[in-house]
C-alpha cells in the first residue's frame, strides 16, 4: 500500500503522457532521424554507400541518384561523417511510418533535400550474389 | 599461444574434463566456450575461465567428427555453452543434445561453420 | 402495475449495463489518471465491444457459445429480477448461475490456460459468494428481502456490510489484490482465454450485467423519499464503492490464490459478524 | 487429480517482453517440471559481426536493445586490445557516463517488469516514467534513445558539450528524490514483498554452479562485479559491488534498485572528473590479433571474444551474453514453485532473448 500517496497526488498532477501522434513528439537538437541529400553538392564517390553498415544506400552514378532503403537505415551517422563535400545532413525528424518497404530516391532534377518515394516489393533492395 | 595454434590431439578432448575439475575446484567460473574453424578445417575449443584477477583459458583443437567430452557434470552452466557450440559448429559433444538455438530437422546445419564455398566471394550475403 | 412503472423498469435493466460500462471508462481513465497517464477516452469499453462485435466469430468447441449465452442470459435474468424488486435471493442465485456459466465455458475449451483459469474463477466464486450471501442475509433480515420494499437505514445500521461488499467488487471488477482468475501475466486472461470476437463481447456483455446488479446492492443502502436526493446518493454511493476499488487496485500487487480465498472469507465474513454482533447490542434485535 | 498437465508458457505470453518458451509440467498448479525453449530469435549475430570490422560497432548495439552501449563498448574494447592502445580519458569518462545510463534505464526496465509480472500496474507505471528522464537525456546527448551510436574503436565520435555536463547533472539531482521514493516502495510494500520474498531461492551454490552473472549472481551472495576491474573509467571512481544474501526474486530486485542509486552516484562522481581533451584516436591498418573484452552490463558479464587476421572480415567474434547465462538457471529455480510465481521468477533473472540467441 505504499503507492497509495502518490497515485492520489498524481490523481491531481497534469499527467506526463503527450496525445502523441496529434501532438508531434518532442525531439531535440541534434536527434538523429533520418538523412537528406543534397544533390548539387554529391559527386558520387561512393563514399556513403562503401561506409553504410547496413546497406541502404545505393549510389547509381549513372543515373546520378542515390537511393536509400528507409527501413535498413539505422541513422548512425557515418555517411554523414564521411562525406566529403557535406552533401548529406541528418534532421531531426524521424522518416513517415509506412506499409512496404519505401526507398527515399534522391536525383539532382529534384530541388535540395527533396525525394522520390518508391515501394519496393520484400526482401528486394538486396544485392544479388 | 603462438599464431599456429596448438596441435590437433585426440588426446585433449579427454583432458578437458581434467581441466575443467581443476579450475572449478581452484574456485573459477567458466566464461565462455569459443569454437572456430581454422583454414584447414579443423575446430579449435577455447574453454575461459575467471580465474581473478584475468581470463585463463584452455584450447585445444580437434576434427569436427571427433566427440568431445562434456564437462556439463563438472559445472553445470557449461550445458548451455555446449549446446550453443553443437547447434552452431555441428560438433558432437558426448550425452548433449541439439537444439538449443535451432530446431533440429529445420533449421541450417551448424550455420557459423564454413560452407563448401559455391563460388568466390559469396561469404557476403550470409 | 401500471404500464408506466413497467416501461420504466424495463428501462432501467437496458440502460443499467450501459452505465457500468460508461463507469469503466471512467475506471480507465481515474486508473490512468492515478499512473500519470492520460488514458482512453470515458466510452473506450463501448468501442471495444463495437469491434469485437465486428470481427469473426472464431469458437474451439460449440459449447462455449452455448455457454456465453447462458451467462448473459442469467445476468440480465438477475438484474431484471432486481429491478422489477423481487427476491433478493432469488436475485443473488440467478446471478451465481451466471458465473457458473461463465466458468463451465473456460471448461468447455480444450486449453490449458482456459481450464486453470476455470479451477481460479470457481475458486473465486467460492471466495466472494459466501460474502455477496452474507451481505443479502443481512439486508434481508434488517430490512426486507424483497427489493422493493427496502427502504432507508441502511447505511446507518450496516456500515461495515456495505464496507464487505469492496472486496467483492475487488474480484468482480478484476482488480489487484484479487484479480488472480483473470491474472493476464500468469494466465492470460484465464476463463476469457479461448474467447473471442463477438463471444468475447457477449461475455464482457454478461459481466456489465453482473456488475450492474452488484452495484445495484450497493445502491441498496441509500434511500431517501426525494427521488432526486435518492437517485444522487445511490450515484454518489455506487460511484463510491468503484473509487476504493481503484484506489486498491493502483496500490497493491496481485496476491496469490490461498491470500484472496483467505482473506475474502476471513474479512468478508468478519465485517459482517462484528456488524450485526454490534446491532444486535445496541438495538437487541436484527 | 495429480495428473500433470504440460503448459507452454510462452513464445507469446503476456508476461514476456520477447519470445522465449518455458514448457511447464504442473501438478494441480505447483510446477514440477521445466523445460526452456529459446532461438526464436537467432539472428546469427555472430556472423553478422564478423562481416566487417568498422562496421560492426554500429551492428553490435542492435544485439539488444537496452544494453547496446554496453555491447559497442565491449566490441571496441576488444579492438583497442588488439590495435595495443588507450583510449583518451576523456573518452572513457564518456563511456562510463553513458553506460551508466544505460544501466539506469536497463535496471528501471526490469523493476517496472517485475512490478507488471506481478500486476502491480501503477508501480510499472511509475518505473517507466522515471525511465522516460534518463532516456530523454541520453537522447539531448547521444542523438537517440536507444540505439546511441557513439563508439567507435579508439573512443567515441560524439563529445558531450559543456552544456551537456550540466544537463546531465541536472537530470541526476531530479532523479534522485525520484529514484529514492521508488526505493522505498519496491523495499517496503507489503504485497510485493509478499510475492516476491522467499520466492525462487537460488542458492549460492546453486549461482556458483550455474555461472550466474551481474545482478542475478550478486543477489545470491557472489560479490562479483566486472566493473571493479576498472576497464573504461570505473578505475578512477569508487564504489563497490551491491551483495545480497537471500538469493529471492525480492533480493534481485533490490539490488537492481539499489545499483540504480550507484549508477547515479558514478555518474555524479564521473562529471567533476571530465577535462578538455581528445575523445578519440585514430587507428592504422587492419587488426590482427585476438583479445578478450568484458563489460559489465546490466544484466552481468559482457564476453567478446575477437579474433582478427589483418582482413576486413573478423575470422571469429564471440559474443558470451550474461543472459545466457542467468537464463538457464531458471531451471534451477522454477521447479517446485507455483504457477502464479512462474512470471515473477522468470522476469526477475530479466531475460533479455535478444541476447540469450543472438
Amino acid at each position: 500500500m505504499s503507492m497509495l500517496t502518490s497515485s492520489i497526488k498524481n490523481l491531481f498532477s497534469r499527467p506526463f503522457t503527450t496525445r502523441y501522434p496529434k501532438v508531434p513528439a518532442d525531439l531535440p537538437p541534434g536527434n538523429r532521424g533520418r538523412v537528406l541529400y543534397d544533390m548539387s553538392r554529391c559527386i558520387f564517390c561512393r563514399k556513403c554507400e562503401r561506409s553504410c553498415p547496413t546497406v541502404a544506400i545505393i549510389t547509381d552514378r549513372d543515373a546520378k541518384t542515390q537511393t536509400v532503403i528507409r527501413h535498413r537505415c539505422i541513422g548512425c551517422n557515418t555517411c554523414v561523417e564521411v562525406c566529403p563535400t557535406e552533401t548529406i545532413t541528418m534532421v531531426q525528424e524521424y522518416s513517415r511510418p509506412d506499409t512496404a518497404p519505401t526507398v527515399n530516391v534522391f536525383s539532382l532534377d529534384l530541388p535540395r533535400h527533396e525525394y522520390r518515394i518508391e515501394h519496393l516489393p520484400r526482401h528486394d533492395g538486396r544485392k544479388k550474389d | 599461444m603462438n599464431e599456429a595454434g596448438p596441435k590437433i590431439e585426440r588426446n585433449a578432448c579427454l583432458e578437458v574434463r581434467k581441466r575443467t575439475k581443476e579450475m572449478v575446484e581452484a574456485g573459477a567460473r567458466m566464461i565462455a566456450i569459443v569454437a572456430l574453424e581454422r583454414e584447414d578445417g579443423s575446430i579449435e575449443l577455447i574453454y575461459s575461465f575467471d580465474r581473478q584477477p584475468g581470463i585463463v583459458d584452455f584450447r585445444f583443437q580437434i576434427l569436427p567428427e571427433w566427440e568431445v567430452d562434456s564437462v556439463a557434470d563438472i559445472f553445470t552452466g557449461a550445458l548451455t555453452l555446449e549446446r550453443e557450440v553443437v547447434d552452431l559448429f555441428g560438433l558432437k559433444y558426448k550425452g548433449i543434445p541439439p537444439g538449443l538455438f535451432l530446431e533440429a530437422g529445420k533449421s541450417p546445419v551448424a550455420p557459423l561453420r564454413r560452407r563448401p564455398a559455391p563460388a568466390k566471394g559469396g561469404d557476403e550475403d550470409g | 402495475m401500471d404500464l408506466l412503472a413497467y416501461a420504466l423498469q424495463v428501462l432501467t435493466v437496458i440502460v443499467a449495463p450501459l452505465v457500468v460500462g460508461l463507469a469503466m471508462g471512467m475506471d480507465r481513465k481515474i486508473t490512468a489518471r492515478m499512473q500519470n497517464r492520460r488514458g482512453p477516452p470515458v466510452l473506450q469499453p463501448f468501442y471495444d465491444v463495437g469491434k469485437l462485435l465486428s470481427k469473426r466469430p472464431m469458437l474451439l468447441s460449440e459449447l462455449q457459445a452455448t455457454f456465453a449465452g447462458a451467462a448473459l442470459l442469467f445476468h440480465a435474468a438477475a438484474l431484471a429480477l432486481f429491478v422489477s424488486g423481487s427476491d433478493l435471493l432469488v436475485t443473488f442465485f440467478v446471478s451465481g448461475t451466471g458465473s457458473v456459466c461463465l466458468v463451465m465455458g473456460a471448461f468447455s475449451a480444450r486449453s490449458p490456460y482456459s481450464f486453470i483459469g476455470g479451477q481460479r474463477e470457481l475458486l473465486a466464486i467460492l471466495a466472494y459468494e459466501p460474502v455477496l450471501f452474507l451481505v443479502v442475509l443481512s439486508i434481508g433480515m434488517r430490512s426486507s428481502f424483497l427489493v422493493g420494499d427496502i427502504q432507508g437505514g441502511l447505511l446507518h445500521d450496516l456500515p461495515l456490510v456495505l464496507l464487505a461488499l469492496v472486496p467483492v467488487l475487488v474480484v468482480l471488477l478484476e482488480k489487484s489484490p484479487f484479480d488472480v482468475p483473470t491474472a493476464h501475466q500468469e494466465i492470460i486472461s484465464g476463463p476469457y482465454v479461448e474467447y473471442s470476437g463477438p463471444y468475447l463481447a457477449i461475455l464482457e456483455v454478461a459481466r456489465w450485467f453482473q456488475l450492474a446488479f452488484v452495484f445495484g446492492m450497493v445502491t441498496l443502502f441509500f434511500w431517501s423519499g426525494d427521488a432526486v436526493i435518492s437517485i444522487a446518493g445511490k450515484l454518489a454511493l455506487a460511484f463510491a464503492a468503484l473509487f476504493a476499488t481503484i484506489v486498491i487496485d493502483n496500490a497493491s500487487a496481485r496476491l496469490t490464490r490461498e491470500n484472496m480465498v483467505s482473506f475474502m472469507l476471513i474479512a468478508g465474513i468478519g465485517l459482517v459478524a462484528i456488524n450485526l454482533l454490534v446491532l444486535f447490542i445496541l438495538k437487541g434485535s436484527i | 487429480m495429480g495428473r500433470a498437465t504440460t503448459i507452454p508458457f510462452g513464445p507469446q505470453h503476456a508476461a514476456f517482453l520477447e519470445p522465449l518458451n518455458v514448457t511447464l509440467t504442473l501438478e494441480e498448479e505447483k510446477v514440477v517440471g521445466a523445460v526452456l525453449n529459446q532461438g526464436y530469435n537467432h539472428r546469427g549475430m555472430e556472423h553478422a559481426l564478423s562481416l566487417d570490422y568498422r562496421k560492426s560497432q554500429y551492428i553490435s548495439e542492435r544485439v539488444c536493445g537496452i544494453c547496446s552501449f554496453h555491447h559497442s563498448t565491449a566490441y571496441c574494447q576488444g579492438l583497442e586490445s588488439i590495435y595495443g592502445i588507450d583510449v583518451p580519458e576523456r573518452g572513457r569518462l564518456i563511456r562510463t557516463i553513458m553506460m551508466e545510463c544505460q544501466r539506469l534505464t536497463s535496471h528501471l526496465l526490469a523493476l517496472g517488469h517485475i512490478a507488471e509480472s506481478v500486476g502491480y500496474e501503477n508501480l510499472f507505471m511509475q518505473c517507466f516514467r522515471e525511465r522516460e528522464l534518463v532516456m530523454t537525456l541520453v537522447n539531448r546527448i547521444s542523438g537517440n534513445r536507444v540505439h546511441y551510436s557513439m563508439n567507435v574503436a579508439g573512443g567515441v565520435k560524439r563529445d558531450i558539450s559543456p552544456e551537456g555536463l550540466k544537463d546531465i547533472q541536472a537530470t541526476m539531482s531530479r532523479l534522485r528524490p525520484r529514484l529514492r521514493e521508488l526505493h522505498r516502495v519496491f523495499s517496503r510494500d507489503r504485497t510485493l514483498s509478499k510475492r516476491t520474498k522467499g520466492i525462487g531461492v537460488l542458492s549460492n551454490q546453486a549461482a556458483r554452479e550455474w555461472g550466474n552473472v551481474g545482478p542475478v549472481s550478486r543477489a545470491s551472495g557472489i560479490p562479483r562485479d566486472i566493473r571493479q576491474d576498472g576497464f573504461a573509467a570505473y578505475s578512477m571512481v569508487k564504489f563497490s559491488p551491491i551483495v545480497r544474501e537471500e538469493g529471492d526474486c525480492y533480493a534481485r530486485m533490490m539490488v537492481r534498485m539499489d545499483e540504480c542509486l550507484q549508477s547515479m552516484d558514478i555518474i555524479e562522481q564521473c562529471l567533476p572528473l571530465i577535462k578538455d581533451g581528445p575523445v578519440a584516436i585514430q587507428m592504422k591498418g587492419h587488426p590482427k590479433g585476438e583479445a578478450y573484452s568484458r563489460v559489465e552490463a546490466p544484466r552481468g558479464e559482457l564476453v567478446y571474444f575477437i579474433r582478427a587476421n589483418g582482413k576486413t572480415a573478423l575470422e571469429r567474434i564471440k559474443l558470451r551474453t550474461p543472459a545466457l547465462m542467468n537464463v538457464a538457471s531458471l531451471l534451477a529455480m522454477l521447479p517446485g514453485c507455483q504457477l502464479a510465481d512462474v512470471p515473477t521468477i522468470t522476469v526477475s533473472v530479466d531475460p533479455c532473448i535478444c541476447c540469450t540467441d543472438r
